[in-house]
């Protein structure tokens, strides 16, 4: 049985197939990671799997619903959670209120009650309160409860937006480069918390260029090229596929020197593992 | 936290403003001189009203004040500038009546602000002379209002009355959109049946048109049309007149008295040639023979005001300059400002020349001219001219 | 009725020529800063009104025109120093109310100076009507055509030619980027509104004789001009050109044979329902932000 | 953050805010000397009740609307037109105009909140020059561009009349406006709002659907300005289409932003400084337009988050900035 299912997914910007004819499956529990060169196609497909983007072709059916073409709150309402590579944190409001609105789907009332300020509504509200207070401790920004968002630092953000996205109370989490821009430190805590989180019965979908992250939690992991899956498996067969390396290699250099750190990770694990 | 600061702030800054208020309320305790209010659009859309009005108030309150006052008290106008606004003008007359305490109010420029300020005035039992066109502000009658300008329903009868003499029988009426335009539009469709007259074709324009050849050409097309009629005033008038030269529509056009002022002339230039309008005598002062009963005041008026503001006299500052002297002489007659009094002289008004015509009021008309005050005129050689 | 729809489209392109150069004006800022400067209006008027009184001084036209322009220009210029560039890092709403601010100064400081009263403005070359097609043409309008197909050659070239032109088309592009590889960001700021002033005064110098100018006749060219800039796509000069074009010619259309009038209600449905189609206008910038 | 003392909970922002708007408006009377000055208060009140609704829109939201005189302008002729030429009760009037203004808010809000920035002011603009069109032609039922008598406002037999009556009826909305709109912001709906300002895939992501959220503001403001203009007609007894020009929805915005956006006392302060200052600046005559121009040029200029926030500020960073001092002092 598998909680997302994707089956033959197209999506085409003006002609170029940024994704084409991708199927893959998702079990529950896991951690699934998506990694590819630049322009692989992996943020699309993180928003094609939320609903941002609507496919061109292909079917999305999470959790035994079909949700191709659905808007993203919908997702969200069946338990689809991600992160951002270019943060989306609300910077109007502090980090404690951020969490909150991210329980807003256990927490709306009706618009009359909302208006009147019923009390039941304090009460909830109080509870959303402590439990946003909660989830921010959880990952580890127990300082940072009353700052704004926009006095907060990067790596902060980034647990920031994974509280958020906890506080929905997700069955799937997709997480958007979650180490890009932190130091090795930071690196090593969010290790811990995608453990963590596995612990707490949540699936994550992982897009990251940090190898060493990504071969140390995966049990599964999805080549992309060009839109396309290039190779599936455990890390371990990933690893050795001689098309992944290739892909690497080969055009990486080639085609965007930008992520520097990340193709000489991925080059040392890759001849490391060819010895 | 924010908004608790807000809270404060709000308290201060309300405080400033009401201690400013009470200030100025302080200034006003001296009731020596006798108060003219006005409200008048001196700027905004009406300002070519407004503006000759406010000008004429000053010239002469200045004048009677250096011959001696009215009963041997100074005038003093306490004059605002509504901007042609309805709402503003009402928030101005509850000041003149409220704070400035003003003994009569002369002013009101447009039929808008004026029926805005009507059941304020009524209810203050103030004496008001608007200087607005339609009918509807004095009729039905009400009890404090009154007017000096000759109203819409007047103009399309004389406009009508020429049309007849010159056997037209099928118009077509283009309007613009302001509340004179579109009164007078009502009006005309109103009395046209009565002189034998039908409008076969009805176009408006909008405000800040620049261009209207397409209503025109649609006119034009229209089968039957003898005349235009064109309700308006401002620019699109002028706009109208030129359109429709260009076209080439060889038909007659008549203007309204809203555009009763030498302006209109240098604003359609030549196109103007031939515009038939309605208007007081004023605009042919000079060409006034004689005998003319009215010739002395509106020569008088034209001389003064155009020395003193360089610019030509229209009979929008006519209407003001009535209005202000129907005011004096009822105050001269009830013998003092007592609102009542001064409201039953200025409604026995009888035989007062003004620059618009001989004003009889009465506790039916509180406008008094009658179509004889209106002269038709017609643009020839750049200029107004009798038509005779 | 084939000269009537003649006379419509020739009346329906002079009028929008008119919108697409006050458009043009709004794209140019609008590229710059990413502001809407409510104050475009008032550029139109200045020059007009500042034609209106310089020829009254017995200049001839050739004087009058260019320093009409120039005078406008410094208006502009004075405007992006004194109240935009204090106001840099503000919201993008804040500094639309200070041009906003800034247009009800101008009007007011149009009133003290000049008057209150319209004026008109001798036609450049006589106002006999030119017959075409059944249909008449006044000879301004040609001017007004022949200028605004000039002015749109001219800033063609400008921004695909010149230095100072491709300067200002990559801040517009981005604006870091720009920055970056060395360009002189707060002069393209500068300049672009010296150069919509210009061509806003250039409309209202075009268009005074036709419909005679006073000092809020801003307001409602202002208005429309936005709304062309709006349908044809903010930023975009090729939009800003169709778009007025397109305003003018529905506006009399919708007044020659639908109702005179809800002919401007008729325009504004025609923008509601070209934006529900296209949300960014006709030849806007498409596609969403990136996440 | 633990469960607050009750003593702590009434100085709250909220409460604190609403106890001082409530203070001013019951001390204000002692101030004001004569009807005038109720006048000018009433009307400040108006305002401030469609700035209210206006800045959730505005400030919370991020949606911008140059439509709103639009909706008040629907409100009061809707009012004026139901109690005063078919003769219905004017509260049942003002109901059903609220109800129709509403719908007409939800009709077009759903098109065109999908738009952006420039784009929904250019929609909105237009649609309140639609509403301001019909207005000033379908002048046998509006009057047209002069206008129409409105009958007194009346429940039951009892008839609101004069501007001392007006006041407390004017102030004790507003305070009820505030106090709506200040539940809405502190609520997850209100969260939701200032989420999809700041990103609308952010709070997209995390189940709040945008596109609903933004018309239900929208009609929430849209009602706040309906109500305001069907007791403007009332009040004044005379209504002309002045008051739904898109000069007016400007103005509107101005408001809002003057004060402070995402600031409901902001929005009071906005519509309590611009609607008092073109009193005050009669005495410039000619150059009354000159002095408010510049007045609005300059409080942006210098104060660009708006007068109270920026206040607001600046008494924060002084305070801060005095507690330093008493702790590096002692």
């Amino acid at each position: 049985m598998s909680l997302l299912r994707v089956e033959c997914l197209s999506k085409k910007f003006g002609g170029v197939n940024a994704i084409d004819d991708l199927s893959f499956d998702i079990p529950p529990g896991a951690v699934y990671s998506i990694i590819g060169p630049n322009g692989a196609g992996k943020t699309t497909l993180l928003n094609l799997l939320t609903g941002v983007y609507v496919p061109s072709a292909g079917s999305i059916v999470f959790d035994g619903h079909d949700l191709t073409g659905r808007a993203p709150y919908e997702y969200a309402s069946h338990g689809v959670a991600r992160t951002f590579q270019n943060l989306q944190v609300f910077f109007n409001m502090s980090a404690l209120e951020n969490v909150m609105v991210g329980r807003y789907m256990h927490e709306r009332c009706g618009l009359a009650s909302t208006l009147m300020r019923m009390p039941r509504l304090s009460r909830t509200e109080r509870a959303c309160r402590e439990e946003a207070a909660e989830l921010l401790r959880y990952v580890g920004l127990r300082d940072y409860l009353s700052v704004g968002a926009d006095a907060m630092p990067y790596g902060a953000l980034k647990r920031l937006e994974i509280a958020r996205a906890l506080a929905t109370r997700p069955k799937l989490m997709l997480l958007d480069e979650p180490a890009a821009g932190l130091n090795p430190t930071e690196a090593l805590e969010l290790d811990d918390l995608i453990g963590r989180l596995t612990g707490r019965g949540v699936t994550v979908v992982l897009v990251e260029h940090n190898m060493r992250l990504v071969m140390g939690v995966s049990d599964n992991i999805l080549v992309l090229d060009y839109g396309r899956k290039l190779a599936e498996g455990p890390a371990l067969s990933v690893r050795n596929d001689p098309k992944v390396i290739e892909a690497y290699l080969g055009s990486d250099i080639a085609r965007d020197g930008s992520y520097g750190k990340d193709i000489a990770d991925v080059v040392s694990v890759a001849v490391e593992m060819h010895r | 936290m924010k908004s608790k600061q807000a809270g404060s702030s709000i308290k201060r800054g309300l405080a400033a403003v009401a201690a400013v208020f009470t200030l100025m309320a302080g200034t006003a305790i001296a009731a020596d001189p006798i108060k003219v209010g006005s409200f008048l659009s001196v700027t905004g859309p009406a300002a070519f009203l407004g503006d000759p009005e406010q000008k004429t108030l000053e010239l002469y309150v200045e004048k009677i004040n250096a011959a001696g006052g009215v009963l041997g008290r100074k005038l003093e106008l306490v004059a605002y500038d509504s901007g042609g606004n309805a709402e503003k003008a009402r928030t101005f007359v509850k000041r003149l009546i409220e704070q400035d305490k003003v003994d009569v109010i002369v002013g009101g420029s447009t039929t808008g602000e004026t029926m805005a300020v009507v059941p304020l005035v009524e209810a203050a039992q103030v004496p008001f002379i608007s200087l607005a066109g339609a009918v509807v502000i004095v009729e039905p009658v009400k009890k404090w209002v009154f007017k000096t300008p000759h109203t819409d329903r007047m103009a399309c009868e004389k406009i009508f009355i020429d049309m007849q003499s010159r056997k037209f029988s099928k118009i077509a009426l283009i309007s613009g959109p302001g509340g004179f335009d579109k009164s007078m539009r009502g009006q005309c469709l109103g009395v046209a049946k009565k002189y034998g007259i039908e409008v076969i074709a009805d176009e408006t324009y909008g405000g800040g048109d620049t261009d209207m050849t397409a209503q025109l050409t649609k006119i034009k097309n229209t089968a039957g049309v003898q005349a235009v009629l064109n309700a308006g005033f401002g620019q699109g008038p002028a706009i109208v007149t030129k359109n429709y030269r260009q076209i080439g529509v060889s038909m007659p056009l008549y203007q309204s008295h809203g555009v009763a002022s030498k302006e209109f002339i240098k604003l359609a230039g030549p196109a103007a040639e031939g515009v038939r309008l309605p208007a007081a005598a004023l605009l042919v002062a000079d060409s006034l023979p004689q005998s003319d009963a009215q010739r002395s005041v509106v020569v008088s008026y034209k001389n003064e005001y155009e020395s003193r503001f360089k610019s030509e006299v229209s009979t929008f500052g006519g209407h003001a300059y009535d209005g202000l002297y129907i005011v004096v002489e009822a105050m001269k007659k009830a013998g003092g400002t007592d609102k009542a009094k001064v409201r039953d002289a200025i409604e026995a008004t009888h035989g007062f020349m003004g620059t618009a015509g001989v004003f009889n009021m009465s506790p039916t008309d509180h406008m008094g001219l009658d179509l004889s005050a209106f002269r038709m005129l017609e643009v020839k050689g750049g200029n107004w001219t009798l038509v005779k | 009725m084939s000269a009537q729809f003649v006379q419509y489209l020739l009346t329906g392109l002079t009028v929008g020529a008119i919108y697409a150069l006050v458009a043009l004006g709004f794209s140019i800022i609008f590229n710059a800063s990413h502001v809407i400067n409510f104050a475009q209006g008032e550029f139109v008027m200045i020059g007009g009104m500042a034609t209106v009184s310089l020829s009254a001084a017995g200049l001839p036209y050739l004087l009058a025109i260019p320093l009409a322009i120039v005078a406008a220009a410094l208006v502009g210029l004075a405007l992006e120093k004194f109240a935009v560039e204090p106001a840099r890092g503000a919201s993008v709403v804040t500094l639309i109310i200070i041009t906003i601010g800034a247009s009800i100064f101008l009007r007011g400081l149009a009133m003290v100076i000049w008057d209150k009263r319209f004026h008109a403005l001798k036609p450049f070359t006589g106002d006999t009507p030119i017959p075409i097609g059944g249909a008449t043409i006044l000879p301004q309008s040609l001017w007004v055509l022949g200028v605004t197909l000039a002015i749109v050659l001219a800033l063609t070239w400008f921004f695909g030619r010149t230095l100072l032109g491709k300067a200002m088309l990559a801040t517009s592009h981005n604006r870091l980027a720009a920055q970056l590889v060395g360009i002189n960001v707060r002069m393209v700021l500068f300049v672009s509104f010296g150069l919509s002033a210009a061509l806003g005064a250039v409309a209202g110098i075009l268009i005074a004789p036709i419909t005679t100018t006073s000092y809020d006749v801003g307001v409602m060219l202002g208005l429309k001009g936005f709304a062309a800039a709006i349908l044809g796509g903010l930023g975009s000069g090729v939009g800003a050109v169709v778009g007025g074009l397109v305003l003018g010619i529905a506006e009399t259309m919708s007044a020659g044979y639908l109702s005179s009038a809800y002919k401007d209600a008729i325009a504004f449905v025609i923008i509601l329902v070209v934006l529900f189609f296209l949300p960014s206008g006709l030849f806007g910038k498409r596609g969403g932000e990136r996440v | 953050m633990q469960s607050r003392p009750i003593l702590v909970g009434l100085a709250s922002p909220r409460t604190g805010g609403m106890l001082a708007l409530a203070g001013v408006i019951a001390l204000l009377p002692l101030f004001l000397s004569n009807k005038y000055f109720y006048d000018i208060v009433v009307l400040v009140g108006l305002n401030a009740i469609v700035c209210v609704g206006l800045n959730l829109l505005i400030g919370y939201a991020g949606q911008i609307s140059l439509g709103h005189a639009g909706f008040f302008g629907a409100g009061a002729y809707g009012s004026a037109i139901l109690a005063s030429r078919f003769g219905w009760p004017p509260i049942a009037a003002m109901l059903a105009t609220t109800l129709a203004v509403a719908l007409l808010a939800y009709l077009v809000g759903r098109p065109i909140l999908r738009l952006k920035g420039h784009y929904l002011a250019m929609a909105t603009l237009g649609m309140g020059i639609i509403v301001f069109m019909v207005i000033t032609t379908e002048d046998a039922y509006t009057g047209g561009p002069d206008g129409i008598a409105v009958v007194p406002f009346s429940i039951g037999g009892y008839v609101l009349q004069g501007e001392r009556v007006w006041y407390w009826v004017v102030g004790a909305l507003l305070l009820l406006a505030v106090w709506l709109a200040q539940n809405l912001i502190d609520s997850p709906a209100g969260r939701a709002l200032r989420a999809l300002h700041s990103s609308e895939v952010g709070a997209e992501v995390v189940g709040i659907n945008a596109a609903k959220h933004k018309v239900m503001v929208f009609v929430i403001s849209a009602v706040f300005a309906s109500v305001a203009g069907s007791l403007a007609a009332h009040y004044s007894g005379f209504i002309t289409p002045g008051k739904a020009t898109f000069l007016h929805s400007i103005e509107l915005v101005t408001m809002v932003v003057f004060g402070g956006m995402a600031s409901t006392f902001g929005a009071v302060v906005g519509a309590a400084v611009l609607t008092t200052l073109p009193q005050l600046l009669a005495v410039f005559e000619d150059y009354e337009m000159m002095v408010f121009g510049a007045v609005m040029m300059g409080t942006m200029i210098f104060l660009p988050r708006g007068v109270v926030p920026s206040i607001a500020r600046l008494f924060q960073a002084r305070s801060k900035q005095q507690i330093g001092d008493k702790e590096s002092g002692a």
